[in-house]
């Protein structure tokens, strides 16, 4: 029996770990098997309950996010037979690990091209969780599609906080988006897991349009969020479910081309998009694809040509 | 006359042919395990002023408060100008028309006196009309019955004269034709008595009846009517105050005949032990306590200190126990000088040089009431090398053998170590204290009211042990607000009033009626006298 | 900083002060009466839950307050019996109360929605809308008064400005009424107010029943007002600081208000900026976290001004043991 | 006379909370739509049925031996220590430091410099507390709230900004080094045959709490210290009059509950993690009131007190992981033995007195005639 373990913010998070979940729920339907899972209520807790899964005979187990990585490095070698999948860490060198990462300042490039379409004041949003690499990595990528856009938009950008717990401040998020908003902004891409609730909330309610993150949630306020950036955690949880005990392990960082990443558009949000924006948006993908555009990677350059952070 | 006051009872004459104000019947009450009322039953007649007298504990207090409401009887009736009444609580008590004037005041301290008047009695929902009106009612009550006080004075500021003021005030704003004084005296000087006196005797005059608890058999005398006995929870007897005298009263509180006189033989002064200089003690509140006090004490005397409680006398224990600082002055002990205000001033301290000290209240300070009797034995000497297993633990079993041996001498009962403080009765708890005080052989012994609710049994036995020490060439301190134990156990006595000592005397050369002068801080030789006084009994 | 920027902090100072307001307010009347209450953080903690859970339920908003607010008051009843009835620790019971409604809201919000602990999201009527006051469309443009009018004062949930009456409310009562004199009194002095014939065990219930219902308010606020729905814990430890705010004001009304304003602003600026730099050194967010508890400890020490707590506080009250 | 004799005191009152909180647990449990009797089950097997489950409950009751110590020590000087959070947490800081700033040769060595540096750190941050409740009167319960959270920031702000390994996007401390990792059950068992857990985390650090539960026991009730914190606790006025210095004991006792509370570092942050996380005490401050309560302050109470949240902690994190009751229901369980044995302690003394003052009575009457 296969174990996932949420990272703090919970699976109902709408964001990175309700990603996770539909993924796995999806396996779970089509296979009519089941899945031990628990929600991490602290730091503390990530080694114990790593350790309990892969005790009790769980494989695979599946842990979401990089502060996995430090128990996974001293729990997994404990455990050569149990195959392990990090999603979000991939610089271990363990060998029963499948480590996933995602190309997120690829798609973030494309919802930044979308915001700056979008855009009646030239002023787009970027609401960040923790402060680390990753989210600067997100941020960094939606800043160059933002000006790809619209070589003149103006980009504000805030970080949540610095510890786990900017996962889950939606309070924080809200206070953000509204000063954003009285900077300018009238579309706010927000990259904060749980946080995300309160800007895509506020953005709502103060009526301009939002950008949600890492799950669909377009229809969290239909009409009012304009695309969502899509981490395809889920594919990456269902295909190791599906793989079982025979899931290949190694270092596999899904970009565009793979699908990993990518903007949704469904039935909430198609008034939103213009088939003109559409149109450029899809061309900047397969331009990306084909290697035509480079996007740079804050976490290969520890820095970022388009935003300062 | 105004509104408030005037009750719409019949006249004194009438009411007196008709019923009593006040009879209960058969009142029973227990705290617990103690029995602290049983089957009392009394009766007081409207218009007169009624005593009641009884040891400490006898359950006085504890018979009013049932009448006022605050504590519910376990059994008993109630019948108010002939009619049977509840009194659940106090607002039924005050509907009834009685008030009563707590011995510790039941007053908001950071209240006005206004607020404290209408709280509980207020008009409507809002105040301001209340306070209006009651400010109006107070200037006529003030002006009626002398009792001026001012009425947007903060309780806390004001002193305890004039608090006890405000609770009279309080229950007359109430309309009480009943009125209860729970020991009004205790705390006033002379002066404020007499004119308290007054004021109850004004009451009096408008039909009031009143109701007075005092250990102050010259204040029965003076004032009651009649006057009932309470013994050990039990009403002895009712009697009218014309038709009796104090020796007989105090037969009958004490239920034998009183031995006022200590056995003792004259007192043999020898070299100064304690020598006091114009020691002075200003409180936290800025208030000076001890304004100056000088005072010597002779191995083999007893120093009596009289006086009313409040002037400086739990200070200058205090002071010399080591449990507060001076401000400045000097002490000497067997001719050294100590430290009276600095760091190395407490209770160790003065331990170490041979100060022991029963203080006045034994159950806050004395003992730790949740200890174990072998555990209090050694409170304040546990640093005493002889209960000491090694360097860092304590040795229990020591202390257990000591404490045995010291139930056996001083006959404690329940003689078992393993029976906690509280569960002493107070005189068996005071027994402790003293015993493991005098036991010390300390060169000077402070005892502060040693015989306070301790029965006539314990206090023989209690002023035996101080008398033994002294003639085994100590000297020792007492103070107690007991004139009798000053004038029997004394072999000399100062005077204290408002931090000063007001004379000297010695118990042959002297009567109560002089030291009650002294007291009431009258008098025609003040401190200076002192010296004089030693020259003649030294010289 | 320009003045736009100026009142947007000053904007959300409100937003954020509110439940601290009302939490602080709660606190006063309890402790004026006498009973001390470490247990304000778990009564709004579960009014949050109770009225978000009931707004998602019933889509009513006001349907939510009131269950929010007979949540609370249910915890108060906890409270008051444990320390006014049966005379226990009212520091131990807060204690006890805070984690009962801690578990017990993830327990319950968990058995109702399954969504781990939270409740859904609030929509539409489940939520309390913002307020325009009148005119501030029109006022908006003059300058300066108009963004304090339009941006500051106006916009914001019923709530908020239920807060804000509810100061010179609580001032009127504990000064001008009746109640409030006895309420200030069996504080300080029970045994004054029983010997005046006034029910101790009353005034104390009464106190610690509004306290409940303003904590009500303040949970309500924080999960319909502030945000649109429960999340674990999302009291945040508010409550503790509407306790140091409580000694920060001295237990006075008017105080409550500036101090929570105070802190409301403090937390303000640390949602808004990450580390503020002030050219010569820079301030870590964690210290603007920090100010409200290290002030309230400033203020304990006695330093600036002397917070004596009501006397009779903390204790209850015996006649007879 | 007592109302009651001191076994029905210790034993018989702590015991009936205990089972009142239990019903109402198990009430809970039903409330929730789940069976109480099979939730039981499944903690003592998963937190007693295997010695990986023992070496859990070990590990948490050891934090909560020190937790409750903590609070018990104060209790006794009648101080209402809330802040063993803050304390433990500083206390991780301490152990933390001294674990990365040496090169130590062996876990022996690094084990006593963490049992001073995490004590050390602990009572300095009970020492202001302590200090203004001494001389400034500030109410300790209120400024220990305080500085817990007070903590809680300086743990963030140290984590984020100093400790942190640069390229580390955790705020956590850099692993401690091999040479400290001291040994856990499993390693202190498999010499003399005793097959334990490997994976549990158990470790050496629960043999320093039981000798801290005997050091305090000695400390209480058998040296002068202890004599001077009681005789203060139990009389503020009375002490003064022996002479015991206010000051001194208020801070003394502090220093000694805030120290106790900090050791707890060396089992959560040197025994388990090997580094320092936030958040790393996980509420085991606040459990140390409810040991404390239901331990009656005395150190053989408080072991078994500890080890029965230790077992609660350790079931209630397998209930967690194999059926759907939150984790959370712990903190109930927490919140009803604190209020039971707490708050409401009269409610069951109260009926309990009486009852005995009437056996006794009938009992005294019947052998008189
Ligand atoms: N609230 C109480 N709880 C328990 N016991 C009490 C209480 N009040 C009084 N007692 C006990 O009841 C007995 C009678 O006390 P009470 O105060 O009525 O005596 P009293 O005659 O007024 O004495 P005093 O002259 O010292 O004022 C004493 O043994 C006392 O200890
Ligand atoms: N306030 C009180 N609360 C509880 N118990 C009390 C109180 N006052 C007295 N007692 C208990 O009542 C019992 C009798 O006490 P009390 O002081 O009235 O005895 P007593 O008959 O006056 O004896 P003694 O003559 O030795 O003083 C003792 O067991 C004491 O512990
Ligand atoms: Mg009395
Ligand atoms: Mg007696």
């Amino acid at each position: 029996e296969p174990a996932i373990i949420f990272d703090l913010g919970g699976k109902f998070d709408k964001s990175f770990n309700e990603a996770a979940f539909a993924g796995a729920t999806r396996w779970a339907e089509e296979t009519g098997e089941s899945f031990r899972e628990i929600e991490l209520q602290s730091e503390a807790q990530r080694e114990q309950a790593l350790r309990r899964f892969a005790e009790s005979g769980a494989n695979p187990v599946i842990t979401m996010g990089f502060a996995m990585a430090d128990p996974l490095s001293s729990v997994a070698p404990d455990y050569p037979d149990t195959k392990f999948l990090a999603v979000d860490v991939t610089w271990l060198d363990t060998p029963n690990i499948r480590q996933v990462g995602f190309a997120e300042h690829e798609g973030s490039y494309l919802v930044g091209m979308l915001a700056a379409l979008a855009s009646e004041t030239g002023t787009v949003g970027f609401v960040g969780g923790m402060d680390i690499p990753l989210i600067r990595h997100f941020g960094c990528g939606y800043a160059q599609g933002a000006l790809a856009a619209d070589p003149d938009v103006k980009i504000v950008a805030n970080m949540t906080g610095t510890t786990p717990a900017a996962w889950n401040d939606p309070v924080k998020g809200s206070e953000l988006t509204k000063a954003q908003i009285s900077q300018g902004a009238d579309v706010v891409f927000a990259a904060a897991g749980g946080t995300g609730v309160g800007v895509l909330q506020t953005a709502a309610d103060e009526g301009i349009l939002s950008i949600g993150v890492d799950s669909n949630q377009n229809h969290l306020h239909s009409g009012k969020v304009l695309t969502s950036m899509l981490k395809r955690v889920d594919v990456a949880v269902y295909d190791a479910l599906k793989a079982g005990e025979n899931l290949e392990t190694g270092v596999f960082v899904l970009g565009l081309a793979d699908d990993g990443v990518g903007y949704a558009l469904d039935e909430h949000n198609e008034a939103l998009i213009t088939p003109e924006m559409k149109a450029a948006v899809d061309e900047a993908r397969q331009q990306i694809i084909d290697g035509e555009i480079s996007v740079a990677s804050y976490y290969e350059n520890d820095s970022c040509p388009a935003y300062n952070f | 006359m105004t509104a408030p006051v005037t009750a719409p009872s019949p006249s004194p004459t009438e009411s007196r042919a008709t019923a009593p104000a006040i009879e209960l019947k058969g009142i029973s009450k227990s705290f617990g395990p103690v029995q602290a009322n049983k089957d009392i039953s009394i009766r007081v007649m409207p218009g007169t002023i009624h005593g009641i007298i009884g040891e400490n504990g006898a359950g006085k207090s504890t018979l009013m408060s049932i009448l006022y409401g605050f504590y519910k009887a376990d059994a008993g009736e109630i019948f108010i100008n002939g009619h049977k009444t509840e009194i659940p609580d106090s607002q039924a008590a005050i509907a009834a028309g009685i008030g009563m004037v707590f011995q510790h005041f039941k007053l908001v301290k950071n209240f006005t006196v206004l607020e404290n008047i209408v709280l509980g009695a207020e008009e409507g929902r809002l105040l301001r009309p209340s306070l209006k009106k009651a400010r109006g009612v107070l200037k006529q009550l003030a002006e009626e019955y002398e009792l001026n006080v001012d009425p947007d004075a903060l309780i806390e500021d004001l002193s305890v004269g004039h608090q006890q003021r405000v609770e009279i005030l309080k229950a007359l704003y109430r309309q009480a034709d009943i009125l209860i004084l729970d020991e009004p005296t205790g705390v006033l000087t002379p002066a404020e008595a007499d004119h308290l006196f007054r004021i109850l005797n004004n009451l009096r005059a408008e039909g009031k009846t009143i109701i007075l608890i005092t250990h102050k058999l010259r204040e029965i005398m003076e004032i009651t009517d009649s006057v009932s006995v309470m013994r050990r929870g039990e009403m002895t007897d009712t009697v009218s105050t014309s038709g009796t005298n104090p020796e007989q009263l105090a037969e009958m509180m004490v239920g034998r005949k009183v031995l006022l006189r200590v056995d003792k033989t004259p007192a043999n002064p020898g070299e100064k032990f304690l020598e006091i200089e114009g020691l002075r003690v200003v409180d936290d509140a800025g208030v000076e306590r001890l304004k100056g006090i000088g005072l010597t004490i002779r191995a083999g005397e007893i120093l009596g200190i009289a006086g009313v409680s409040g002037n400086g006398q739990s200070e200058l224990l205090e002071v010399l126990g080591g449990m507060i600082p001076a401000t400045s002055g000097t002490v000497r002990v067997r001719g050294e000088e100590i430290d009276i205000t600095g760091k190395h001033s407490d209770g160790q301290s003065r331990r170490a040089r041979g100060i022991a000290h029963v203080p006045e209240d034994r159950q806050h300070e004395g003992l730790i009431m949740d200890f174990h009797a072998w555990e209090n034995i050694c409170f304040g000497y546990h640093h005493d090398p002889k209960f000491q297993a090694n360097r860092f633990l304590m040795d229990n079993e020591a202390l257990r053998k000591d404490t045995e041996a010291k139930i056996e001498r001083f006959d404690i009962r329940p003689p078992n170590c393993w029976t906690a403080a509280k569960n002493f009765s107070g005189g068996n708890q005071q027994k402790i204290v003293v015993a493991r005080e005098i036991e010390r052989n300390p060169d000077i012994l402070l005892v502060g009211q040693p015989t306070r609710g301790v029965d006539i049994g314990a206090i023989e036995f209690i002023h035996k042990q101080i008398v033994a020490l002294r003639d085994a060439g100590k000297a020792i301190l007492l103070v107690s607000v007991e004139l009798d134990e000053i004038m029997s156990l004394s072999d000399r006595i100062a005077v204290m009033f408002d931090g000063q000592i007001m004379g000297e005397r010695l118990p042959a050369d002297t009567n109560e009626r002089e030291l009650g002068l002294l007291m009431a801080g009258v008098t025609d030789a003040p401190t200076g006298a002192a010296p004089a006084l030693e020259e003649t009994i030294h010289g | 900083m320009d003045l736009l920027t100026i009142v947007q902090i000053l904007d959300s100072t409100l937003r954020l002060a509110t439940p601290l307001l009302l939490a602080c307010l709660a606190g006063l009347f309890s402790e004026r009466a006498g009973i001390f209450d470490i247990g304000l953080e778990g009564k709004m903690l579960a009014a949050a839950f109770f009225s978000a859970a009931t707004a998602a339920i019933t889509g009513s908003v006001w349907l939510g307050l009131l269950a929010g607010i007979a949540s609370s008051i249910l915890l108060s009843l906890l409270h008051g019996l444990a320390s006014i009835t049966f005379r226990g620790n009212q520091l131990i019971s807060g204690v006890a109360i805070n984690f009962l409604a801690a578990g017990m809201t993830v327990l319950i919000a968990q058995d109702w929605f399954s969504q781990g602990g939270r409740t859904p999201s609030l929509i539409g009527r489940g939520r309390f809308e913002q307020i325009t006051l009148p005119f501030a469309d029109a006022v908006e443009s003059t300058p300066i008064i108009g963004p304090i009018y339009a941006e500051l004062l106006s916009g914001h949930t019923i709530l908020v400005y239920v807060s804000l009456l509810a100061v010179p409310l609580t001032w009127w009562i504990l000064f001008r009424t009746r109640f409030g004199l006895r309420l200030r009194a069996v504080g300080e002095a029970p045994e004054a107010v029983d010997t005046a014939g006034v029910s101790v065990v009353g005034l104390r219930y009464a106190a610690v029943m509004i306290c409940g219902v303003l904590c009500g308010i303040a949970g309500a606020y924080l999960a319909t007002g502030l945000q649109a729905g429960f999340v674990k814990d999302m009291t945040a430890g508010r409550g503790y600081i509407a306790l140091a705010a409580l000694i920060f004001a001295k237990w006075r009304p008017w105080y409550a208000l500036y101090a929570c304003l105070l802190f409301g602003f403090l937390q303000a600026i640390a949602l808004r900026y990450q580390n503020i730099d002030l050219g010569v050194f820079v301030i870590p967010v964690q210290v603007m976290d920090a100010l409200p508890y290290i002030l309230t400890v400033v203020i304990l020490a006695g330093f600036v001004g002397k917070a004596i707590p009501p006397r009779a506080g903390g204790e209850a009250y015996v006649k007879e043991r | 006379m007592d109302k009651m004799p001191a076994w029905a005191d210790a034993i018989l009152v702590p015991l009936i909370s205990l089972l009142l909180a239990a019903i109402l647990s198990a009430l809970v449990i039903i409330g929730i739509g789940e069976d109480p009797i099979a939730a039981v089950k499944l903690m003592v097997s998963g937190a007693l049925g295997s010695t990986y489950g023992w070496g859990y409950t070990l590990y948490y009751a050891t934090n909560f031996i020190f937790t409750g110590l903590a609070v018990a020590v104060a209790f006794h000087a009648s101080l209402f220590n809330i802040g063993g959070e803050g304390q433990a947490t500083l206390g991780g800081l301490g152990v933390a430091i001294i674990c990365l700033a040496l090169p130590w040769p062996h876990w022996s060595l690094a084990l006593l410099a963490a049992i001073g540096f995490s004590a050390l750190f602990g009572a300095m941050w009970a020492l202001i507390p302590a200090y203004l409740q001494a001389k400034r009167g500030s109410h300790i319960v209120i400024t220990t709230i305080m500085f817990n959270f007070i903590a809680a920031a300086l743990l963030n702000y140290v984590l984020v900004n100093v400790m942190r390994p640069v390229g580390s996007m955790d705020p956590a401390s850099a692993r401690f080094s091999e040479a400290v990792h001291i040994p856990t059950l499993h390693e202190l068992l498999a010499p003399i045959g005793i097959e334990f857990s490997k994976a549990a985390p158990a470790n050496v650090s629960l043999l320093v709490a039981l000798l801290a539960c005997f050091l305090v026991w000695l400390l209480i009730w058998r040296t002068r210290l202890g004599y001077q914190i009681r005789a203060f606790g139990k009389s503020e006025s009375a002490a003064k009059y022996a002479g015991i210095n206010p000051v001194r004991i208020t801070v003394i006792a502090m220093l000694i509950s805030g120290g106790l509370a900090g050791l707890m570092a060396i089992n959560n942050v040197m025994g388990e993690a090997e580094r320092l996380v936030l958040n790393a005490t996980e509420g085991a401050g606040f459990i140390g009131i409810a040991v404390a309560l239901m331990g009656r302050n005395h150190p053989f109470g408080i072991l078994l007190a500890a080890i029965l949240f230790g077992f609660l902690y350790q079931g209630g994190a397998e209930l967690a992981l194999w059926t759907s009751i939150p984790r959370e229901l712990i903190v109930v369980i927490q919140a009803l033995v604190i209020l039971f044995t707490g708050a409401l302690d009269n409610m069951v003394r109260i009926p309990l007195e009486k009852l005995f003052v009437r056996f006794r009575r009938s009992s005294a009457g019947g052998s008189s005639r």
